[in-house]
């Protein structure tokens, strides 16, 4: 165990799509790891963990509590503290930005739209996941049809001058359709900001069954998407903060709740 | 005298080519982004194989997804009638259709050879052939094959899963979690026959029951919808070409009612020309 | 741990002694009208109308069941998705009500055996009725859902309607007794219909007795509600789920009312020596409005990771606050005490309503009221895919319990009979997060001065 | 001067279709009081008879429904949640009032939650009972006084049995001349397509009785002269069940193969199918015809002895519209949880199937974004009746 001083903690986000972990002391970040999840749970959460305690420069041993959310996280094989995303994503961007009270969470399986209260609590919120169309699973799907690299989506989006409309919600029938727009002939940019407009449609949707508070974050891998996230503003009408790296801020939260418990 | 029928599919394209008694020759082809503009292609196709030229055909009709812009059809009937049209060709006793097509799936009610209900999914893409091929794409076998594969199944998993997206990622959550193929694709079928039952059930299945649709292609998912029904159902011996055929017989039904002068002017016409504009027709709305 | 759960009984733990012998009353109900049924005595099935309706067929001898509740044995013996099943093959949207569509598609079955009740029937079967009893309040449902029964069943149905005047308009000078007046007159009709087709008169005497009997158990059930704002809570949502059965169905049963007196005694001695019903209570939650019936073991794992006790639930259900003396003084005629306690349910809290200005006085004033006499930290809103009526204010609710007291509420969707609809995975996730929430609006409401 | 007469009373319904405010708040910038109200219940005659504009209150199907998800249910009817949607969105900022129903459970509790939220300096909630025996009429009609009482006491003056019996003639005027002009569509092809038929119901239903009323002539005296005909098609179909309030679904209708003849909706017969009875005291006329005469399955109507006599009493009417109107296709039209129409549809099927129609139903969104993929449908219907 280790002194009171120097708390290690390790937070794991085992997700459909990545799995994400930190390595932090006390308050502080130290090292981070992601990769694509691929369907192997185990693996791919044992191998973020790995990952992170070699670039901080520890082992296993010097964890002293080890929080993880997501849906793989059941798969861990060893003792932590189990938490939902929805408190850790709320922890995690009061975190980065402790004025926010609105997080709007774009995940690959979810989206979610969470009040928090200043200690990043959770005080009300609203989960989309029954059906694919309002999360950011689309986004991986579109870049493939369009043969774009995800990280190029967002600036790509921006160059759009005339947005394609959108006919379907359905997620495996957007593919389709951005299929035959391309045959068509259509710009890539426009096809990928007409799909952010339609996510950006759905998600403000959800957005308005809360109240939106003052300072919202948006998080989530969604929010590594510019293009998404200047869509949505448009919609809810409102500046969105994002961090540095969307993708950890729920294993921040899982870190930190952790050691709390 | 010669009757086309054409089906532009969501996902594949087929051509049927009938003489009053028998079908002359059919051709079956991806629709794909790429050649939907190509339907003229594949009528050429059709007519060489046939040995036959675009002025000997009698009547053109369209059918399916893209049928309202094919310009050298005479005429477009909904799939759904010519669905039901095929199948009373091959099966005159039957009462009930399912057919599982690329991005719909319906229900159809027969009764002497006359439409008297349907229902229809379009919305979703859960319940359709595109269910199946992303599940498959998923599990990195082919669609052709997660029929026979599904089979060989004894302990199927459960699937709770009703979105396509997020029952793609349960079931590779089941593979890493030491669940077998056979039993993950076993299992798919049956949540997929699941869903496209109770939608059916609305018209009030009858026997005899036809399913037709490249979804049926799929021995698992026939097998599947049949255990949900009950009872066993007719499948015609290509169940891709029975829209088209259905549009062929209709052709043939058409040229009955109109007199040879008119026929003769409109053959005279009619230009085998590319697809002039795809729209894509159906808005679809979300299942929210 | 996650195959532990699976493993995990769908029923509830009651946490009263009393609550395990409720099913007697359930059962009891069924099994008369099918032994009404063979000895040719009359029998209908009854929409609950909070006794408008029901006092007067018993007093006529009827035997009477209720769908409503049969749907929910059904749910909870997951026996209801043939008969929905059914029902959707019928035609009927399957966005209709679940305990309709059961019934519906349970009365197709018994169409096709000669209306006979079907030999695999849950729970014995629903027997055939003389007539069919529904009522215009509440929903919708209940009297289209009986009319379209006429399907199957070609008898008679009579529909009694219970005035939805406006909270507003309830105070307009008159109003009130126009609307009482109005349900008398209603009932005269009624037994007017019900000594026609039974060809018999009505026993006043009976009726009258009957009447009294139901003003007795009403009371001690709502004298039961008032024990239960003690804290820690003596009982919760999951033993007044299986007490309810003989105050809504059989107040005039003697047997209901000794049943509720040995409630009572239960209750008071965990009261008088604060016996919680939940260990460790840790939030006091209300519940709005029908249960998922096939999961109830859901709130006792709740319960049992964070503490959560559903203090009070289900107004709909519930007992009314009794009706005040000098209303009823000089009251004897048996209709005209039937038509004010009836329209007591349904008015019951519309002092409430207009203290903070909401419509509609039924469906959600009372929970403004109980949140703060049974002090409660949240309010659980389950809307469900089929009562939807009962859902409908549910935002409305916790809108103006957030405005007015800063109780947060969390929305989990399910359903009462279609297991399909409920994600307990996804529940559990978002009651954990909602703990968080709760805790946060104890510090708002201490800061604003309110006292719980 | 003539090419303009042609086209005046058409030109001018289609012009308040498509901003349907507009009149009324000229109106209202004229002192004139607007109210909304609910469904087709609260009687328009007692807003006529105090100089009051009544305005149905209507939704928007262009308008995709996203702040009342904060106040209603996804899972409660699309209708009213779109009603709730634009008036807080401020379309409907120009009421003075709101008169709110006991309609249906969605018009009822959509009632309650408007008021709440969206503030009007008057406002009543009318009970309508479910079942209309004797003892209901009587209370109905109490309860329309009360409705009266307020709206007096908000005008500041009252009215008197002469005034309001002069509005129950405007109004009457106003239902025989919407039938006059249904006539005009039993010929085949109809002299008047569906589509123009609605923006004619609706102008009706935003501006006051007289103008509504010139507008009929007007749209009588043109559509009996029309030259240019609609298109003669296969089917000629009636349309029953929930309401149809924008023209985007009737011209998809329309252009699948399928003549709208005759629609039995809260847009369309039903609001003007009888007259109201010029009683002695005109409230007991008002309480008989809307509790009783009223076509719309929310009233319970007593059950026949058989299913068969019962069909026949509750829809027996249909029959006639069938007939009249050489109906040969029916679309049951249910709005995605309306209950009130959704028990309803095996029931109306069973009886118009035994008239020999075919029949489709489908159960929509409410939303013309998702209105294309009902195309086949409807062509398919056609396709099964031509
Ligand atoms: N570089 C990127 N730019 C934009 N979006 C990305 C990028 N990388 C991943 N994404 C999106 O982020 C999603 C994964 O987000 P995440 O919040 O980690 O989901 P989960 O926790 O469910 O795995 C993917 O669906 C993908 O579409
Ligand atoms: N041999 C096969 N085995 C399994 N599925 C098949 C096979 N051939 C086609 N399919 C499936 O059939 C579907 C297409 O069916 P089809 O009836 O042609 O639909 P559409 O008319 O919409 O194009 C595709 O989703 C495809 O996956
Ligand atoms: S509409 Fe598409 S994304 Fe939504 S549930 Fe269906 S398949 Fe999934
Ligand atoms: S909708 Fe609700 S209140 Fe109405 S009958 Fe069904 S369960 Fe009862
Ligand atoms: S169902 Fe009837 S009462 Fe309800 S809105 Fe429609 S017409 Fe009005």
């Amino acid at each position: 165990m280790n002194s009171k001083e120097t708390l290690y903690s390790a937070g794991l986000d085992i997700g459909s799509a990545l799995s994400k972990a930190v390595i932090m002391k006390n308050r502080t970040v130290l090292s981070s790891s992601v990769r694509p999840t691929e369907g192997n749970f185990s693996h791919a959460a044992n191998t973020v963990l790995n990952d992170a305690l070699e670039k901080a420069g520890l082992s296993h041993s010097d964890l002293a509590s080890i929080g993880a959310c997501g849906l793989g996280a059941s798969f861990l094989a060893y003792p932590f503290t189990k938490i939902t995303e929805i408190s850790c994503h709320s922890r995690g961007v009061n975190y980065f930005f402790p004025s926010v009270r609105t997080v709007i969470e774009v995940g690959n399986q979810a989206s979610r739209v969470i009040n928090v209260t200043k200690e990043g609590k959770v005080a009300d919120c609203i989960v989309s996941d029954r059906c694919a169309a309002g999360s950011s699973r689309i986004l991986q799907i579109i870049a493939k049809v369009l043969k774009v690299d995800l990280k190029d989506m967002g600036p790509l989006s921006l160059k759009s001058t005339n947005p394609v409309r959108f006919t379907t919600g359905c997620a495996v029938f957007a593919e389709t359709e951005a299929i035959s727009r391309v045959a068509e002939g259509m710009r890539k940019e426009d096809i990928i900001a007409g799909l952010h407009q339609a996510l950006a449609a759905r998600i403000s949707a959800m957005a308005q069954r809360i109240k939106l508070k003052e300072e919202c974050a948006i998080t989530g891998g969604g929010a590594k998407d510019i293009g998404l996230v200047r869509a949505v503003e448009g919609k809810i009408e409102k500046k969105l903060l994002v961090s540095d790296d969307p993708f950890i801020t729920g294993a921040i939260g899982a870190a930190l709740i952790a050691v709390e418990k | 005298m010669f009757f086309a029928g054409l089906d532009i599919g969501s996902t594949i394209t087929k051509i049927v080519i009938k003489t009053e008694d028998e079908i002359w020759t059919s051709v079956i082809r991806p629709t794909g982004a790429e050649h939907r503009r190509l339907a003229h292609k594949l009528m050429e196709e059709a007519l060489q194989k046939a040995n036959l030229t675009f002025g000997q055909l009698d009547y053109i009709i369209a059918t399916g997804y893209g049928r309202i812009n094919v310009p050298f059809a005479d005429r477009q009937v909904t799939e759904i009638s010519c669905h039901m049209r095929g199948i009373n060709w091959f099966f005159p006793g039957v009462k009930t259709i399912i057919d599982i097509g690329g991005q719909d799936c319906k229900g159809i009610k027969v009764n002497n050879g006359k439409l008297v209900n349907f229902v229809m999914n379009d919305k979703c893409a859960a319940g359709t052939g595109r269910f199946l091929e992303v599940i498959s794409e998923a599990l990195g076998v082919k669609v052709e094959e997660i029929g026979d594969i599904s089979l060989r199944s004894t302990n199927p998993a459960k699937i709770s899963s009703l979105c396509t997206v997020f029952a793609e990622q349960e079931a590779l959550l089941r593979l890493s979690e030491g669940v077998s193929i056979e039993d993950i694709l076993a299992g798919i079928h049956r949540g997929i026959a699941t869903r496209i039952y109770s939608m059916v059930e609305r018209i009030n299945i009858e026997k005899e029951v036809a399913l037709t649709g490249g979804g049926v292609k799929n021995v698992g998912l026939r097998k599947a919808l049949e255990e949900r029904i009950g009872f066993p159902a007719v499948v015609p011996p290509e169940p891709l070409i029975t829209g088209a055929l259905g549009a062929a017989l209709f052709a043939q039904e058409y040229v009955g009612r109109i007199d040879k002068k008119e026929l003769e002017t409109r053959k005279k016409e009619r230009r085998l020309e590319a697809v002039t504009f795809f729209g894509e027709g159906p808005t679809r709305g979300q299942n929210g | 741990m996650e195959a532990e759960r699976k493993k995990k009984k769908r029923t509830s733990a009651k946490t009263l002694q009393t609550a395990r012998e409720a099913g007697y009353f359930g059962k009891k109900m069924l099994q008369n009208a099918l032994k009404a049924r063979e000895e040719g005595r009359p029998t209908a099935w009854s929409m609950v109308t909070w006794w408008e309706g029901e006092l007067i067929a018993k007093a006529m001898g009827v035997e009477l069941v209720f769908p409503e509740n049969w749907g929910a044995f059904c749910a909870s013996v997951r026996a209801a998705e043939p008969h929905l099943d059914r029902s959707h093959g019928e035609g009927f949207p399957s966005t209709l009500c679940g305990y309709a569509r059961n019934c519906l598609g349970y009365a197709r079955n018994m169409a096709d055996n000669n209306l006979e009740v079907p030999p695999d029937a849950p729970g014995g079967g629903l027997a055939r009725p003389t007539f069919l009893l529904s009522s215009g309040a509440a929903c919708d449902a209940r009297y289209k859902w009986f009319q379209a029964l006429g399907r199957y069943l070609e008898v008679p149905v009579w529909t009694l309607e219970l005035p939805h005047t406006g909270v507003k308009e309830y105070f307009l000078p008159g109003n009130k007794e126009h609307n009482i007046r109005f349900i008398v007159s209603e009932l005269k009709e009624y037994v007017a219909f019900l000594e026609n087709l039974l060809g018999k008169k009505l026993d006043w005497d009976r009726l009258s007795e009957i009447v009294d009997q139901t003003f007795k158990t009403l009371r001690i059930a709502y004298e039961v509600d008032l024990l239960r704002k003690a804290v820690p809570s003596p009982m919760v949502a999951q033993d007044f789920w299986s007490i309810m059965i003989p105050h809504l169905y059989l107040p005039d049963d003697p047997e209901a009312y000794e049943f509720y007196k040995r409630v009572y005694d239960e209750v008071k001695y965990k009261v008088d020596n604060k016996i919680a019903a939940i260990p460790n209570e840790k939030y006091r939650m209300m519940f709005s409005e029908l249960p998922p019936w096939h999961t109830l073991g859901f709130f006792d794992e709740i319960a049992e990771r964070y503490g959560i006790a559903l203090v009070i639930e289900s107004w709909s259900y519930h007992a009314i606050p009794p009706i005040p003396e000098e209303e009823l003084e000089g009251v004897t005629d048996p209709l005209e005490l039937i038509a004010r306690l009836t329209y007591r349910m349904w008015t019951g809290y519309n002092e409430t309503a207009l203290e903070y200005g909401v419509d509609p006085g039924f469906f959600m004033s009372a929970y403004l009221k109980w949140a703060k006499e049974y002090r409660a930290d949240g309010l659980f809103c389950h809307p469900l895919m089929s009562c939807r009526p009962a859902t409908y204010t549910l935002l409305h609710t916790g809108n103006v319990l957030m405005d007015k007291f800063k109780v947060p509420s969390v929305v989990i969707d399910g359903d009462i009979v279609d297991l399909r609809v409920f994600n307990e995975e996804e529940a559990f996730s978002k009651v954990e997060a909602f703990v968080e929430t709760m805790d946060h609006y104890r510090e708002v409401r201490k800061k604003e001065g309110l006292p719980w | 001067m003539t090419g303009e007469k042609k086209n005046k009373g058409l030109a001018r319904a289609a012009e308040i279709y498509q901003s349907r405010d507009k009149r009324a708040r000229e109106l209202k910038a004229d002192g004139k009081k607007v109210f909304g109200y609910f469904c087709c219940y609260p009687p328009v005659e007692l807003m006529t008879a105090l100089d009051i504009l009544p305005f149905r209150i209507m939704g928007d199907m262009d308008e995709p429904i996203t702040v009342a998800d904060a106040y209603l249910p996804t899972i409660m009817c699309i209708f009213y949640r779109s009603c709730f949607d634009i008036a807080k969105k401020g379309r409907y900022d120009f009421f003075d009032g709101f008169i709110g129903a006991h309609a249906c459970d969605g018009a009822e509790r959509v009632s309650h939650i408007w008021r709440y939220y969206i503030k009007s300096p008057c406002s009543f909630f009318l009970d309508i009972p479910h079942t209309s025996h004797s003892a209901a009429i009587d209370f109905f009609k109490v309860q329309l006084n009360y409705f009266k009482e307020t709206l007096e006491e908000f005008m500041g003056k009252k009215t008197s049995p002469e005034r309001l019996k002069e509005a129950v003639s405007l109004h009457n005027r106003q239902r025989a001349l919407v039938r006059d002009l249904y006539d005009l569509r039993k010929s085949d092809p109809p002299l008047i397509t569906g589509s123009e038929t609605l923006q004619v119901l609706i102008s009706l239903m935003c501006v006051p009785v007289e103008e509504g009323n010139t507008i009929l002539e007007e749209v009588i005296e043109e559509v009996k002269e029309r030259k240019e005909l609609p298109e003669k098609k296969a089917c000629r179909l009636l349309i029953w069940g929930s309401l149809i309030d924008n023209t985007a679904f009737t011209d998809l209708i329309e252009s699948s193969g399928l003549n709208v003849v005759i629609e039995d909706t809260a847009i369309g017969t039903r609001p003007f199918w009888h007259d109201v009875e010029l009683t002695e005291d005109p409230m007991d006329g008002l309480a008989l015809h809307y509790l009783k005469e009223f076509r719309c399955p929310r009233t319970f109507r007593e059950t026949g002895p058989s299913y068969r006599e019962d069909l026949e009493s509750r829809f027996g009417y249909l029959k006639e519209f069938v007939k009249d109107w050489n109906v040969n296709g029916a679309y049951l039209n249910i709005i995605r949880n309306c209950d009130i129409h959704g028990y309803e549809v095996p029931a109306v099927r069973d009886y118009l199937e035994g008239l020999g129609l075919p029949v489709l139903v489908i159960e929509q969104d409410y939303s013309t974004a998702a209105l294309e993929p009902l195309r086949t449908r409807f062509q398919a219907f056609a396709e099964s009746i031509g």
